[in-house]
């Protein structure tokens, strides 16, 4: 394992440490239990947005803390869901008396962890809501597992109801408009490379020089199937084929299309990918009206790429780009 | 024959420590379905609580439950520090106030944690997690109970019967967890959760058992 | 070689078509010759900046088209200067009539095509004059040699010199301003793992598992040394240590410091060496003022990091802080 | 004896085709001290010549020259599109018009072509650079002009001396290029670009030599 780190067990609050340095103009981060929050939380009479998950995903949560998106995030352990006392303070230190919407990717862990939490928050009289985002296509769906992984419809959802939240929307509606983003987003990864977990030390499974791993989880979980690797436009196909089915997307959609890199692919490679989903859905007269390009939820070092698509209406256009000030996603302001 | 106080942090000591040796094995399990992380979890969480039983040893068991449980959910993460912290704050509910534990306070106190584990994490027995092991050892030790059996006699049960319902996780195909993501490949394989609960209902037996007067 | 893409020699068309795609409203691509313009190009009577370079080290320079920063980017094959006439025919079309700066960085190859264009320019009347930037402190200086490369300063310059004539300065004077961000800017940059040059097909050279490269190029070219892979916090400070000491940086001094990532390594790294980074400069008493942390000059897929320190002083940072509104860089717009 | 349009094409497409075939060798030397890519730029750049030539197959020396430098400038890029370009287009500056070319006049154009290559790259004989290998070549074709030599004559003793150019540069240290980076280290290999321009001058004897007349 190479990695540019010191000690295994100091990879999260180092990290933190190193967010806290660069943007003490955007965020402030509270040690033991640790939690981001937006410099100028709690912000009176704005429904705060709080997410959290294990980190090695980042800029994912704690980079798209402040104007416009999360008021706080809770890092856990590297690829272990927080504890709910970080998500409980985390909640108590951002609510500014609109209540708190509670932004949860969709794994047991995850959602019984901020469970407790909004437990918690809620013996203390503040009003939360939670949102549990389940997007990822690759996984099969059913009343009776775990359903669905929450995966990069998450981005979105803290992009588009952090605007709602800025814009004065009630908690009702800020969590209406997180679920509509949920709804009608579904996404897909695919690896080149396993990562490696600091301290297990080894790579998290297997790949061969000659195979690659479609529909991966973002904690280098397995995936739907392990295949010879293809050119980028039969990737792109088999993973496009399988979000625009599952919605169903349809002809004269506008989406929004988001190519992610998984930390270890170059944006060079991430364009080719994007030129690729492009002509894929120009060929099913479905319009991208935005777009994101870029590495927003790693898996540490992963090699590969995941795709989303969100049919987009022109509230949640408008809301899209609205402005946002965060470290890991800016515009406008 | 009751089980003491401090049979119950000698209990507790024990499972650190057995936690702690079979940490590689552990993470093993978890990575062959699940993010490879059980290991760390389980041994961050039960180190965290050694360091917190001191200031509770002079405490009743009621509060020593607790406070592992409160530890658990706040240094573990993921899916078991809730699960197992919820199923040792709902022990710590029953035995409040307790300094020693009939073998009913003890059926009473697991049946607690355990109902704990299923409010929280909604598995049903079959779906492939920590309930497929928990469940027939409390079973066993309601029987136990019913037939009059001693202390150490119906923690052995206990043991044997949840080391049994490990085991039944193998075939299963996981329908709860991270492992159900793998769908019929999550077949084959041991749980993680299920066999962090075995060494919780051994160490009781070995260490209550013998501990019992 | 797991990557991707499509066909090897589709790689640069390919990534610009998806660059294309991606950002219409900032961007134009040429192809055949290839250049990027913005959008708006020309901007009457603003000068120009135009800038290349071999591609593979996305978002640079491409990702740094837009208002505030580049007006053209000419990129070449992977790893190769593009030729004069990609430049030419990007300077012609960008000059808005006060004149054209050329931002090459210190390659023979770079030098060489640069200078050609700027002679077709010349022809035609266009006004253009040229910064070489050498801020790579790996590369011994020397009158009777090629020099240092150009490295991290060369983002540094295209922002600022780009805000200098975003305010009407003129070429001169913008000239004036990117010399002196060049000569205020130094770097060095480290390797963990090679990165493979899709015609090449294999690793460009060998990195045993328990080594890194310190001193490395952003081409793959070889470094100072190899030693065994060491914490964050020695890498850090051995390469921050030469460039501390070859500016000199004084205890007082102002600083922008970049922390970017060579394309295979993710962000949570990059925060723990800018952590290493600001506790190294604070013992010495340089203050950071600005900084910058992410994946910004890469070298495909190469795993490591670079470090890049400029002196600031009010001016340069007020430029810094100017809005950019680029595919890579953007803030206040 | 002269040497004739069609002896020129047929140098250039030879050259071509030795570029191609040695492709990967151009690489490798451009990978121990460079950034491997000398292979595929002259054989991107001579393969586009290819496509160019048809187009002036009927016009003089100079402007086969010429597009031969063109072509080069504007599809190889790095160090060596601007060398190679400017080497060509120079020759063509001093043969324009010429339809056939004395000895003298051949001198004079890798004269030309010589000076270009040094007004642009800026090198000195022993810098490890291309320069190694055409200086000598130049040298050798002056002293057989002088002495009154054949053309044959003159282009094979001008390919021998390159030879030795180029092989000379295995020990020296660079100081222009992408190998002064490496520094002492750069000592003991073989200049990529000494290389392919030992190939130029090799081709240049065996096909123009042959085609005299
Ligand atoms: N819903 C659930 N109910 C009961 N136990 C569960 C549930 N989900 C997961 N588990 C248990 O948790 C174990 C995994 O724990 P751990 O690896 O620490 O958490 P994570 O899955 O978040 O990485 C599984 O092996 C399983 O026994
Ligand atoms: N300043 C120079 N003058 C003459 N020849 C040079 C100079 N710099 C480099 N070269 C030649 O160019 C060759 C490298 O060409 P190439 O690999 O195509 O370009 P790059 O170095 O840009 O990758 C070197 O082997 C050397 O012979
Ligand atoms: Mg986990
Ligand atoms: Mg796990
Ligand atoms: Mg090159
Ligand atoms: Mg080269």
């Amino acid at each position: 394992m190479k990695k540019l780190i010191n000690k295994p067990e100091d990879v999260v609050v180092e990290a933190l440490q190193g967010m806290a340095a660069a943007h003490p103009d955007l965020i402030k981060v509270h040690y033991d239990p640790n939690y981001i929050v937006r410099a100028d939380a709690p912000v009176k009479n704005k429904v705060a947005l709080v997410s959290g998950g294990g980190s090695g995903h980042e800029p994912m949560h704690g980079g798209f803390v402040g104007m416009g998106m999360l008021d706080a995030a809770a890092p856990g352990a590297v690829f272990t869901s927080p504890t709910p006392d970080q998500i409980f303070e985390a909640t108590r230190a951002v609510d500014g008396g609109a209540g708190v919407l509670h932004i949860v990717k969709n794994y047991t862990g995850d959602v019984m962890n901020f469970e407790m939490a909004a437990e918690l928050a809620g013996g203390e009289g503040i009003a939360v809501q939670s949102i549990i985002t389940n997007d990822d296509v690759a996984v099969k769906d059913s009343l009776y597992t775990a359903g669905r992984r929450g995966v990069g419809v998450t981005v979105l959802v803290e992009k588009i109801a952090g605007a709602a939240a800025e814009r004065g929307y009630s908690l009702d509606q800020v969590l209406a408009v997180a679920n509509k983003v949920n709804e009608n987003g579904r996404s897909m990864g695919m690896a080149l490379t396993s990562c490696t977990v600091p301290h297990a030390g080894k790579p998290t499974f297997d790949l061969p020089e000659d195979e690659m791993e479609i529909g991966i989880g973002i904690h280098g979980e397995s995936g739907r199937k392990r295949m010879k690797p293809a050119p980028a436009r039969e990737i792109v196909e088999m993973m496009a084929l399988a979000i625009v089915d599952d919605l169903p997307f349809k002809t004269g959609d506008e989406t929004l299309a988001f190519v992610n890199g998984m930390g270890g692919t170059p944006l060079i490679e991430l364009y080719i990918v994007y030129n690729e989903l492009a002509k894929f859905l120009q060929g099913r007269g479905i319009k991208i009206a935005r777009n994101l390009v870029g590495s927003y939820i790693t898996s540490l070092e992963m090699a590969g790429c995941s795709i989303t698509l969100l049919k987009l209406d022109d509230p949640l256009q408008a809301l899209w780009d609205a402005p946002v000030r965060t470290p890991g996603l800016r515009w406008g302001a | 024959m009751t089980i003491s106080r401090d049979a119950v942090l000698k209990w507790l000591e024990t499972y650190a420590a057995v936690i702690n040796e079979n940490f590689a094995y552990l993470t093993q399990l978890d990575s062959d379905i699940g993010d490879g992380d059980h290991g760390a979890n389980m041994n961050r969480g039960m180190q965290a609580v050694l360091t917190a039983l001191p200031g509770v040893a002079d405490k009743d068991i009621g509060a020593v439950f607790k406070t592992t449980g409160m530890k658990l959910v706040s240094t573990v993460g993921g899916a078991s520090g809730p699960l197992y912290g919820t199923l040792f704050i709902q022990m710590g509910n029953v035995t409040a106030g307790k300094m020693e534990l009939t073998l009913a306070d003890w059926v009473a106190a697991m049946e607690a944690g355990y109902d704990g584990v299923v409010m929280r994490g909604k598995a049903a027995p079959g779906d492939k997690t920590m309930v497929d092991a928990l469940k027939p050892g409390l079973d066993a030790l309601k029987s136990e109970r019913d037939r009059g059996a001693s202390v150490p006699e119906a923690l052995n049960a206990a043991a044997d019967a949840t080391k049994r319902g490990m085991e039944a996780t193998i075939p299963l195909v996981a329908r709860k967890g991270r492992a159900s993501y793998l769908g019929e490949r999550s077949a084959g394989y041991q749980d993680p959760g299920a066999t962090s609960s075995w060494y919780l209902i051994k160490t009781a037996a070995e260490t209550l058992a013998s501990q019992a007067q």
